[in-house]
């Protein structure tokens, strides 16, 4: 037998221009799916602090002054987390969406509709986190 | 001939757990976000605030199932994905594996920390 | 079961190749091959310059490939400049370059009508069948390569045995335990039943789906959309009684089968015969878990 | 080399059939065919299978509408056997899952067909063939048959007699598309060519770019004869530019031919005042070609078939796939502007001679399908009748080869029975070009033991292929380019004598042409220049016989249309032409046309519907 020639990465030449609707869904699913996993292990881990915390005096839990709150209230001050969390909630949100699209498509629901649904999530994530702006941002400056 | 072995025998059900965590997590998730971004803002919290709710018995078990399920759906999720684009053999045991101990850890961690608010001694 | 080519040809033409080495015909070969490169380079010298003088042409950039010739060997782009007519079609181009310009372009093509799926090609960035795609409806230059996720043998051609393997897995015929008594008895099959397989009889075996699929890029196990269809076709067919379906719904549940579906839509997109696959698989997924909650 | 019990060339309807048939009959059988099963050409029928299957219905009818659409060529016993075997075959079909139309009580349903006193075509949707190719793949699958896919088989191995009728064939000589390989396939009982049509001769045709003749030139040069080889059918409505065939379905509803001036010709010039555009094909298509010739046609080429006028609701509904077809392979769209169609070849009723059991002269060599002339569809084919042909004689063949006991054949092969030599003259020289090889038939061997009878046509395959490889000279696209065109323009619809002679000039030159063909690809991987070039040297073969048996049958009869000659000639062509290749000169001659059935006689009738 000849050999034969693998194309290596030849292969996906150009071939994301063609991509539809239901492969760019795939793409973004699978890259919020990851950031929300792994934002869920540093939430897990900047909440820990209330394990200290704990133990504090009750005065200083009283007054805020423990390590949780600090934590919190420090981090909060930052723009850049402020920043972040508003990526994380474009992040959820879509994720939620396609989700329930996905779960739609599970029941054999809308699948003819399926590329008008993914639009219709990535419209509705940008207006929910455009809407939400001032909230997240707020007390920021 | 492709072979047809099935050491995935629970892929029907794992598949199922993925969508039904999800389905819950659709609800508990925009719980969440509603009641600590916009009910209660992310820069007002502080210990005593998180631990009142804590104490409420409801409030407590719905948070940890929240903290399982996501976990569940999360870890299983990328699980799945690298087995989708081709991870077999040891490399998938050792990975598999190695997320059954994160996943361990992240939950118990997380009871940890809600036991705290919560002043259940257990932490 | 196996309706392969046995291995051991493989193996018989390898030590035909090696004998050939030492032979005349070889070196005759050889310097043929060298003719052949030199004819090639001049014709599409020529070729270009009539191309520019003339602008009702189109621009076709083919992939070409082949082990065995020098300057093949790395594989690169021709350029084909084809005198457009109204209706033409991919494959048009294609044959048209290879009658008038270059004999050793090679491509899989018989029916020019879309019942054979010889020609899944990846066109422009899509998997299309050349047959049925017309040329107005390209941008130029029209960039023709093999399908992707395959291996090249040659040109535009690739290796199907894989394709044909996960066909096959999936126990492609017709079973049933009870005919209908009575020589000339048909079964009796009712017309809601047949539209419901209708569209997944219609798969003529082109490839273009699991090319596209992602999954079964990177799972070379995964039955692929085209074999889930084809189990889909008989899991359906209420002919076959239920526990034979019992049994399909085991095959199509396999590691490799239908849980590896994420839904990407892509195979549902590209199909030729308009399938809807992606359907296909999630009413399978269903049927597998509303069965298997019958055991748990 | 390989070796099985019986081995099959092809892998179309004919070929799956022959070789489950061979299979259950507890032969080890093998499928040697140029492309993977499933792309064969059976898969482009659309309109259905003939079966008398229904109460009302009979065999015997469906006989009768056969040897009447035959225009009396067809042999009777082997018209009886497809009419008496095809419901079986049709409801065995069925057990093995083809997914049929069904009507309401969820019985196959069947529809009326041209030709037909009863609605007998059996159908599923419009994709017939595709579905039937495929089930029967799926049983192959099932039976875990030996294919060998994307094998080009070159030639026969066969003994080297002088008398055909004592050859015996051994096997054939395959070349392997993929690895370049020769090699041989030896078979034990016997080799059974199911290579379908040979469209390809022609320039213009609604089968595939594989459909070459390949089989029927293989049997030919092995001694073999070809039967009734200017019967070709043509169909009036396929696709300028890629011959897609648009169904009579069309001028059913109520579609209107017109000419460039925008006539509506078939009234406005005469050439059918009842029945306008739904006279017979063959009519249909001599009146499109009539205008073209006389500069009527649009672009001197087509006519165009309107189905505005039927409004884009019936449209939708009724004709839908056809607004698809346009479409996808014309770039026009039916709903607002008028289809280019032109006749095109479409069907070749003649081919390999055979007897009902599908046993050609050859000892051991068998044919069925469109590449076999049994002969079932005589001077001209009913739709609906070349699907259970398939099935009927496949399995006959398949089952025959595995050495089950049939009976005495009815239908003789060779000169066994009566015949005539004809005496026709031809104004030009035909047959081979330059040297013969040593053996008489070609494929033949001096050898007589099967080893050697094999093992010396492998060398001369492979020979043949280093020749090709490694020598300098024409590509052969051009030599069959021409041949397609001349078949195309003197060969069509309309014969005239001055012409078919220009077209054996042409024949003429091409084969000497082609002495000189030579491959220019290199390469012994998937090299279709070299699979083209011995492809077209079938063609040739096939393009001289064809012409020759148009030539010499000066009469009108079903497809055949003679200039000179307007009329049936019952008394002296009751006959069928065969064209043998005696050592590489082409001699032909006539055998009388069987219409004695088993009870009674088909006596010829006016051809009138
Ligand atoms: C568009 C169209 C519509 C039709 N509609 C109908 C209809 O409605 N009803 C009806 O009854 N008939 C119809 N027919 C006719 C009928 O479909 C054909 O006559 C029939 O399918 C031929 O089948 P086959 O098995 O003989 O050959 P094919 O299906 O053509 O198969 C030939 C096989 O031989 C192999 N082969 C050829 N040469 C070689 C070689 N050198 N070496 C190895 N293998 C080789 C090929 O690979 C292929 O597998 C239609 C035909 C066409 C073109
Ligand atoms: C809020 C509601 C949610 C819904 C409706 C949802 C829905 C889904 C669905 C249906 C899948 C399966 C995709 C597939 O297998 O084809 C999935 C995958 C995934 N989800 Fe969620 N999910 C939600 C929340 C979350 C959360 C909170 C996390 C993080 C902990 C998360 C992490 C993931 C990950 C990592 C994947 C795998 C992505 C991949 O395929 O690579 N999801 N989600
Ligand atoms: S399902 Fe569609 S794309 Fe896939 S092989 Fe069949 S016809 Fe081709
Ligand atoms: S592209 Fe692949 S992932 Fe599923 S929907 Fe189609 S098989
Ligand atoms: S040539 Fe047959 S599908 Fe395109």
């Amino acid at each position: 037998m000849s050999q034969s020639y693998n194309r290596g990465l030849i292969e996906d030449f150009s071939r994301w221009r063609e991509f539809e609707a239901g492969m760019w869904a795939w793409i973004f699913h699978k890259f919020t799916g990851w950031v929300l996993i792994g934002y869920l292990f540093t939430h897990i881990a900047v909440l820990s602090t209330g394990i200290p915390a704990a133990g504090a005096s009750e005065a200083a839990i009283m007054a805020g002054e423990d390590v949780y709150t600090q934590t919190i209230v420090s981090l909060e001050s930052l723009l850049l987390v402020r920043l972040l969390e508003v990526g994380l909630l474009a992040v959820a949100v879509f994720h939620m969406l396609n989700g329930t699209r996905l779960l739609l498509v599970d029941l054999g629901v809308g699948l003819e509709s399926q590329n008008k649904s993914f639009y219709a999530s990535l419209i509705l994530t940008g207006a929910i986190t455009v809407a939400s702006v001032p909230t997240f941002i707020a007390g920021a400056f | 001939m492709a072979e047809r072995y099935s050491s995935f025998e629970s892929g029907g059900r794992m598949w199922l757990f993925q969508r039904v965590t999800a389905a819950f997590l659709l609800v508990v998730l925009a719980f969440h976000f509603f009641l600590l971004h916009f009910v209660h803002h992310a820069d007002e919290v502080s210990f005593l605030a998180s631990s009142a709710r804590m104490e409420q018995i409801s409030y407590y078990s719905l948070m940890i199932l929240f903290l399982v399920t996501a976990t569940f759906h999360g870890v299983n999720g990328v699980y799945n994905a690298l087995v989708n684009q081709g991870l077999t053999g040891t490399k998938r045991t050792v990975i598999k594996w190695t997320l059954v101990a994160a996943s361990a850890v992240l939950v118990v961690q997380g009871v940890r920390t809600a036991n705290a608010w919560a002043g259940i001694g257990l932490y | 079961m196996s309706t392969q080519i046995p291995k051991q040809t493989e193996e018989s033409s390898e030590t035909d190749a090696e004998t050939d080495v030492a032979s005349r015909g070889d070196e005759r070969r050889t310097e043929k091959r060298r003719r052949a490169a030199e004819e090639q380079a001049r014709r599409q010298a020529e070729e270009a310059e009539k191309a520019a003088a003339d602008d009702d042409t189109i621009e076709l950039k083919v992939f070409r490939y082949d082990p065995e010739v020098e300057g093949k060997q790395d594989p690169r782009f021709d350029t084909f400049h084809v005198p457009f007519t109204k209706g033409m079609t991919v494959l048009d181009a294609l044959m048209y370059s290879r009658d008038n310009y270059d004999s050793s372009l090679t491509f899989r093509h018989s029916c020019r009508q879309a019942v054979c799926g010889s020609d899944a090609m990846f066109v422009n960035g899509g998997q299309k069948l050349a047959c049925k795609t017309q040329i107005v409806e390209l941008e130029e230059p029209i960039r023709v390569e093999p399908l992707p996720h395959a291996e090249v043998r040659k040109d535009l051609v690739v290796d199907m045995e894989h394709f044909y393997d996960q066909m096959e897995a999936v126990e492609p015929y017709f079973q049933t335990n009870e005919y209908p008594d009575g020589e000339l008895e048909e079964q009796r099959q009712t017309r809601e039943n047949r539209e419901k397989v209708k569209m997944s009889t219609r798969c003529i075996w082109c490839g273009a789906c699991m090319s596209s699929c992602n999954i079964a890029a990177g799972d070379n196990e995964y039955l692929g959309p085209a074999a889930i269809n084809k189990a889909y076709r008989f899991a359906m067919d209420e002919r076959e009684g239920e526990d034979i379906k019992q049994k399909r719904l085991e095959i199509i549940e396999q590691e490799h089968g239908v849980w590896r579906c994420q839904t990407q839509f892509s195979c549902t997109e590209v199909c030729p015969k308009d399938i809807p696959l992606t359907e296909h698989i999630q009413e399978l997924k269903r049927e597998a878990v509303k069965n298997n909650l019958k055991f748990w | 080399m390989h070796e099985h019990d019986v081995i099959v060339v092809g892998a179309g309807g004919a070929g799956l059939r022959a070789a489950i048939a061979a299979q259950e009959a507890g032969a080890d059988v093998a499928i040697v065919s140029k492309l993977h099963p499933v792309r064969s050409h059976t898969g482009a029928a659309e309109g259905g299978i003939n079966a008398a299957l229904r109460d009302a219905d009979s065999w015997q009818d469906h006989a009768y509408d056969t040897m009447k659409g035959s225009d009396y060529l067809g042999d009777a016993p082997a018209v009886e056997a497809l009419c008496q075997e095809s419901p079986e075959e049709v409801i065995q079909l069925e057990h093995w899952g083809m997914p049929f139309s069904r009507e309401e009580d969820g019985r196959v349903s069947q529809r009326p067909f041209g030709g037909l006193s009863f609605p007998r075509t059996t159908y599923a949707g419009a994709e017939t063939g595709h579905q039937m190719l495929h089930t029967m793949y799926e049983q192959v699958v099932k039976r875990g048959v030996t294919v060998y896919d994307e094998w080009h088989v070159m030639d026969l191995a066969v003994t080297d007699e002088d008398d055909p009728a004592d050859r015996t064939c051994h096997g054939v000589v395959a070349y392997d598309i993929q690895s370049g390989e020769v090699s041989g396939f030896r078979a034990d009982n016997g080799v059974i060519l199911a290579t379908g049509g040979m469209g390809q001769v022609f320039d213009h045709t609604t089968n595939a770019v594989a459909n070459t003749g390949d089989g029927v030139a293989m049997a030919y040069r092995a001694g073999v004869p070809m039967e009734d080889m200017e019967f070709i059918q043509f169909h009036p409505t396929t696709l300028p530019s890629t011959g897609v065939l648009i169904s009579e379905g069309v001028r059913g509803e109520g579609g209107i031919l017109y000419n460039e001036n925008g006539e509506r010709f078939m009234f406005e010039h005469g050439y059918a005042n009842n029945d306008g555009e739904l006279a017979s094909r063959d009519v249909v298509s001599r009146a499109e070609l009539t205008e073209v010739n006389e500069g009527r046609g649009i672009e001197d080429e087509y006519v165009h078939l309107d189905m505005r006028h039927l409004g884009e609701e019936r449209i939708l509904d009724r004709l839908e796939n056809i607004l698809h077809l346009a479409e996808d392979f014309e770039g026009a769209d039916g709903l607002t502007e008028p289809m280019p169609v032109k006749p095109g070849q479409h069907y070749a009723m003649g081919g390999i001679e055979t007897n009902e059991h599908g046993e050609t002269v050859i000892g051991g060599l068998y044919a069925a399908g469109e590449c076999a002339c049994a002969s079932v569809h005589g001077a001209n084919r009913l739709g609906g009748n070349a699907l259970p042909e398939l099935i009927v004689f496949g399995k006959r063949a398949g089952r025959h080869a595995a050495g089950e006991d049939m009976g005495e054949a009815k239908v003789t092969t060779g000169k066994d029975g009566e015949w005539e030599p004809a005496d026709y003259e031809f104004g030009v020289e035909v047959g081979e070009t330059g040297g013969r090889g040593p053996a008489a038939a070609d494929g033949g061997a001096v050898a007589t033991d099967p080893e050697g009878v094999l093992g010396a046509a492998v060398e001369r395959a492979k020979d043949r292929v280093d020749a090709l490889l490694s020598r300098k000279g024409r590509n052969h696209a051009e030599i069959r380019s021409k041949v397609q065109q001349t078949m195309t323009a003197n060969v069509n619809v309309f014969r005239e004598e001055e012409r078919l002679e220009e077209t054996l000039g042409d024949l003429r030159e091409a084969r000497e042409a082609y002495k000189d063909v030579a491959v220019s690809d290199p390469s012994r991987t998937f090299n279709t220049d070299l699979i083209h070039t011995m492809e077209t040297r079938n063609i040739l073969d096939i393009a001289e016989a064809l012409t020759m048996g148009a030539l010499a049958r000066e009469e009108f009869r079903g497809a055949h249309w003679r200039k000179e000659h307007q009329e049936r000639k019952d008394e002296n062509w009751l006959k069928h032409t065969l064209v043998s290749w005696n050592d590489g000169e082409p001699d032909l001659w006539y055998k009388p046309a069987i219409i004695e059935g088993e009870n009674k006689t088909y006596e010829p009738k006016s051809r009138s519907y």
